[in-house]
């Protein structure tokens, strides 16, 4: 009649009371928290090449909207061991579902990075092929992918695959209903998805504050039942470490599992957002000094595995990668009106061939 | 050949389809072991199992947005939402990834799923429980929107909303889950989508149709042809696709159309057919395209409800003022005097 | 730049491991919980006269489905305890906001039971005067009124009044987004509003476990950084103190309150509905052997606080009670068509006027 | 008299609604000091403090549930949706919530508040940023729904939406933002709620729009003009109520409509108005209702907009069939053939 929970339980899913850390901010290592393992040296080089790269990528991108070649772009500065830990700590068979502001995490996924920024480039579709790449196409109405990503998890299940899904969300997106109800839903059905809030403080312009008033939002695991966890997200390898252990959970069939990871948005919300109408300029220089690239360059340089070879070789690939970007993106993308018609069903409905055939006569007609 | 009611065919084709494709699933609020408060599920848990045929939490846009991540993960779900109004939570996963996810991904992904709506009224509900939402989905481009009337076409329209690549929207008049008729699973009749039925044939107008208002429309053709007026029916059976073809040349043929829907008129689906035939029937039209639908009001209470739904004599009234003696309409005489 | 959550702060937030209670199933005390007053012997006295008063109606209410008086009726036998615990812990300035399960406490709350069943009984209005009863439309759409109930408690603390607002939900309805939002709204406004989630283990055939996978509903509210606890529902005394306890905390303006009450629906969801599809009759007996109403009668009879005389007198006030419903529901209620314009809007708009011109012609055209 | 563009207009009339009544609240996501992300309630935060204009967690019927709970307890709150597709989480709230309380409680609660919603394209949006949701609204019995295409109107309209007793759906066409012209606050110039306006008098055709349609109208009336067609062109400004009277008398007098809407066709406001415009003006039309619309697809994207939005060109055509010299429509026949 009467239920009684227990504190093992209960200490089980909620979040270590601080965030997981492995390195501080000036780089050097911290006592290592327990229940998570240190990722392995060369997975952390390996992490560094990507976040160089990513970095680079997301200037570039940024470049490219005050050339005009891209219609908006969300940055993700300052996110880099969120976007590329999230990657690392998948296999290729599992599946991502990403938000608008991860296009480092899919470069870093192996996605030319010129399907990634189909859509913000004005196009209409998302670029990439999702079931080829396994990631979803990249979300902006907020919280309903991770929804999605339930699903897809519990597809895989039933379907016998040992993958994983994860879920990329914000902090503002943890308010919406559909955060509450992909939760709880995970965790019912017992799917293998990792729920991976980037907390980068601000929601466009609303800071953290005005979102909740929850300890952590780590601490919204256990209304579901759901283990937490929340990490230092400008700590790579903390990162990596509490996200490759979601991971496993999930994957050895012991459900899902919700990872906060505190970090900060450098930029604006996109280039078109003006930060300095809600946040002092004081505020982002001190998250400059917690920069996560520069961080695990410094661990990694201190502790013999990087050198400065290594990290000019790091920024070379990164450069060349940019270029090559800068090139594609210079050309026009083709986009074919007639196409607005051909996806909207697997076969246009009558109504839609007679649209088609008023634009063609519009396209088609003499100038007057 | 057996009769069965429209319950009973959309249970049996939901049974056949299950069976015949291990990729469909059937999932919402109480569908399993209750068998759905309106039993169209019944038995099924039984029959494939909790893993076929399953309960959710109470959240609607979790159930399409679960529905999705599956369809997306090869299965095919065929999710029921309890009542018309308790689809609303789920407007923008319907609106903004069911009905756009193959035109987002440039036809990378599709989402074949099914998303059944029990609608309208006539049933003696309380609020909330007999809205006619309709509009809101044809509305929607990347939506189907299909909604039969005979439990023949419950079968069969159901069975093809499961098999169809895009995602359907299934609505169930529910005051039709108890009639009845002769029908024939496994046995192909009824035609696919995009294709409306003359369910009576007549000279002097047309009245056009669906769900909820195909039997009252039948009713009131009956009534008119013993006062020596001949009505053709038309019932629609799928609103998204759309039979244009049908309509007009019914309409062609009579000169007259009234059209019949029992949700709420302004912007209504009523409103569409009425443009769509004016637009191509203008030379052939004795008269103005009329419509006959519920109030521009939320749906009424038990007691009061039989004032709000179009009825056979709302629509004789109309077909009446269909200026059969080129007289001027009366009640447009007496909406400018009012 | 890092968080640090304090234990203690953690603590405060989740709730006892076990429900809070005062009184066992057999109606013997149980070591008092700390931190929860003993309501007086007054009030106990009182609860248990509108219990006894609030199981009659609900027995007559569904006896009045049978004769067709009323179009549906949603019992809460079973759930005695809840309801009034709801309605005797708020003030009378303060408001409630029901769902179509609280019939019960509206009558407790004093208003006329004709008026509460207005809507049940096939009418399209909710009967009663929320504005001057305190006392918010029963709601159908589930968890919808509780966002709601935080908007109304925002609006009270800015009006600098006093009262505090009490949501009602259900078991199932927590699993809906707006529960969600609602929750983590109040937190961040930090308004005065008790949430109280009845937790009657079903929500029509779905059973908690498939609703739920937490180790109790009240673990929810510290992801909100809200106070919660759990209790025995069907003990009126734990009840009653702790939703006391939770409206002097909002009263307060320490912010909002989540009270899970573990309790029983003892009869089918509505009196359309059948519960022998998906609950076993052993349950059913269980649960009758902690009923509510009879643990409160056992425990005020060994306390010498009630006796076969106060026992009778309560039942004569229900009988009463319950005739005079009886007689009023012989009654038709008088509809009247023509006022399905007159609210759709404060004026109704020419379109309307039509609609009703064309009503009146239907209705006052000869019969042919 | 002042030159505002329709944001300033906006901003004008919200500042000057908080300002004559403190029971006018301003909330919803960035709307604080941000000032929304089109910045209409640029300043608000500043002048009238946190209490008057708010942020909130990001949470649409959050927003809208709020809301209705503080009209319930004696505010009146104007909400922002930042942007169409983003009003769908809100959807069940507005349905069956914001619609339904004045009838629910028998006229006991009003919900005097008001949603403002950016809607339509032409701005370069990505997707879920440019959707026309007008239809879901109008249909919806108990909502108001308005909108401005003028910054005079947009200035006036608001202010009448807050002092309205009922809810209003207030939509702001989000490319006419930055559009300018004399206006003045204060003044009362500007008709209200169910008046529309003729913004062009003609005698050949009326063209029949609102919100983001009326400047592509406007813009195809002078080009017509220069062929010798002298088009009307009426701005709705509020969709519910509907102005019937100044429709009529526009068409009975033209003999001729075109409809125009930006929002894809099918069951869209412009179906209403053709569906209107024919069952009360037969007798007059010389040729049917027409309409030019958005096409019946997910809303495209930045570099194909163009080919979507009905323009003067595409107006213009649809004028052309008009039948002026009573031959058959072309267009019909080649969709015939089709
Ligand atoms: C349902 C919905 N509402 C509003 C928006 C508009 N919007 C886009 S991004 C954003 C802020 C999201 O913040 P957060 O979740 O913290 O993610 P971040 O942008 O910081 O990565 C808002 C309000 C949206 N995309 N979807
Ligand atoms: C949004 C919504 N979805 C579905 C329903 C249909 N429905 C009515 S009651 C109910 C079960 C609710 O269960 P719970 O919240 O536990 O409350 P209880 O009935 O047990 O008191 C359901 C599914 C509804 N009213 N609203
Ligand atoms: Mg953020
Ligand atoms: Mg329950």
């Amino acid at each position: 009649m009467s239920v009684r929970t227990d504190r093992q339980v209960v200490d089980g899913l909620l979040p270590s009371p601080v965030p997981v850390r492995f390195v501080a901010e000036d780089g050097t290592a911290v006592e290592p928290p327990t229940g998570y393992p240190a990722p392995g040296d060369g997975q952390l080089l390996e992490a560094y090449r990507r976040m160089v790269l990513g970095r680079r990528f997301d200037r570039q991108a940024t470049a490219l909207t005050k050339q005009g070649r891209l219609a908006v772009y969300p940055s993700s500065r300052g996110q880099e061991a969120c976007q590329i830990a999230g990657v690392l700590a998948l296999r290729e068979d599992d599946w991502l579902f990403p938000t608008y502001r991860d296009s480092v995490a899919l470069v870093s996924r192996g996605i030319d990075p010129v399907e990634v920024l189909t859509l913000l480039r004005g196009d209409w579709h998302c670029g990439y092929d999702p079931a080829a790449t396994r990631v979803a196409p990249q979300c902006t109405p907020l919280a309903t992918q991770t929804i999605h990503a339930v699903g897809l998890a519990e597809a895989l299940r039933r379907k016998g695959e040992d993958g994983v899904v994860m879920a990329f969300i914000g902090d503002g997106g943890t308010s919406e209903g559909d955060f509450h109800e992909a939760l709880n839903y995970a965790a019912v059905l017992h799917a293998p998805v990792v729920f991976f809030v980037q907390n980068n403080k601000y929601a466009i312009s609303v800071p953290l504050a005005r979102q909740t008033a929850a300890p952590a939002l780590a601490y919204k695991g256990i209304g579901y039942g759901i283990r937490s966890e929340q990490v230092d997200g400008n700590d790579l390898v903390a990162t990596l470490s509490v996200l490759t252990t979601a991971v496993e959970h999930a994957r050895a069939g012991e459900g899902p599992f919700l990872v906060e990871a505190h970090t900060y948005r450098m930029d604006a919300h996109t280039n078109a957002d003006d930060a300095t109408r809600y946040r002092e300029p004081e505020e982002v220089e001190r998250w400059e000094s917690a920069d996560p690239l520069a961080r695990l360059e410094t661990h990694l340089r201190d502790r013999g595995l990087l050198d400065a070879e290594g990290i000019a070789s790091a920024h070379e690939a990164a450069e060349e990668f940019a270029s090559r970007l800068r090139d594609a993106m210079n050309a026009e993308p083709e986009t074919d009106p007639y196409e607005l018609f051909d996806h909207v069903f697997a076969d246009p409905t009558p109504q839609l061939r007679e649209q088609r055939a008023l634009l063609a006569s519009e396209l088609t007609a003499p100038e007057d | 050949m057996t009769a069965m009611t429209m319950a009973q065919a959309l249970n049996t084709a939901l049974r056949d389809a299950l069976r015949e494709d291990e990729r469909v699933l059937v999932f919402g609020e109480d569908v399993g072991p209750l068998g759905g408060v309106f039993r169209i599920t019944d038995g099924l848990t039984t029959e494939f199992g909790e893993n076929r045929c399953f309960d959710t939490p109470l959240a609607e846009a979790g159930i399409v947005g679960l529905a999705v991540g599956m369809a997306m993960g090869g299965f095919r779900p065929v999710v029921e939402m309890q009542f018309d109004a308790f689809a609303y939570p789920a407007f923008e996963q319907i609106a903004s990834h069911v009905a756009k996810m193959r035109n987002r991904t440039r036809g990378r992904l599709s989402l074949p799923m099914v998303i059944r709506i029990p609608y309208a009224g006539g049933i003696g509900g309380v609020e909330h429980h007999c809205d006619s939402s309709e509009a809101y989905y044809v509305h929607t481009p990347g939506l189907k929107v299909v909604t039969p009337a005979t439990p023949d076409d419950a079968y069969w329209l159901l069975r093809d909303a499961i098999t169809d690549p895009d995602p359907v929207i299934f609505m169930e008049p529910k005051r039709l889950y108890w009639s009845k008729d002769e029908t024939a699973p496994g046995d192909r009749r009824a035609a696919g989508f995009g294709r409306a039925a003359v369910r009576r044939e007549g000279l002097d107008a047309t009245l056009v149709t669906y769900g909820p208002g195909v039997p009252v429309a039948l009713q009131a053709a009956e009534a008119a042809a013993g006062d020596g007026i001949d009505l053709e029916v038309v019932d629609l059976r799928t609103l998204v696709p759309f039979d244009d073809e049908t309509v007009v040349s019914s309409v062609r043929k009579t000169g007259r159309c009234v059209v019949v829907q029992e949700a709420q008129g302004f912007a209504g689906v009523g409103a569409e057919i009425a443009a769509r035939v004016q637009e191509r029937c203008f030379h052939s039209l004795a008269a103005p395209v009329l419509r006959v639908t519920g109030f521009d009001i939320p749906y009424p209470p038990p007691k009061l409800e039989r004032s709000h739904l179009p009825d056979a004599d709302r629509i004789l009234d109309a077909v009446d003022r269909l200026q059969f003696d080129d007289a001027p309409d009366v009640l447009h005489l007496a909406r400018e005097a009012s």
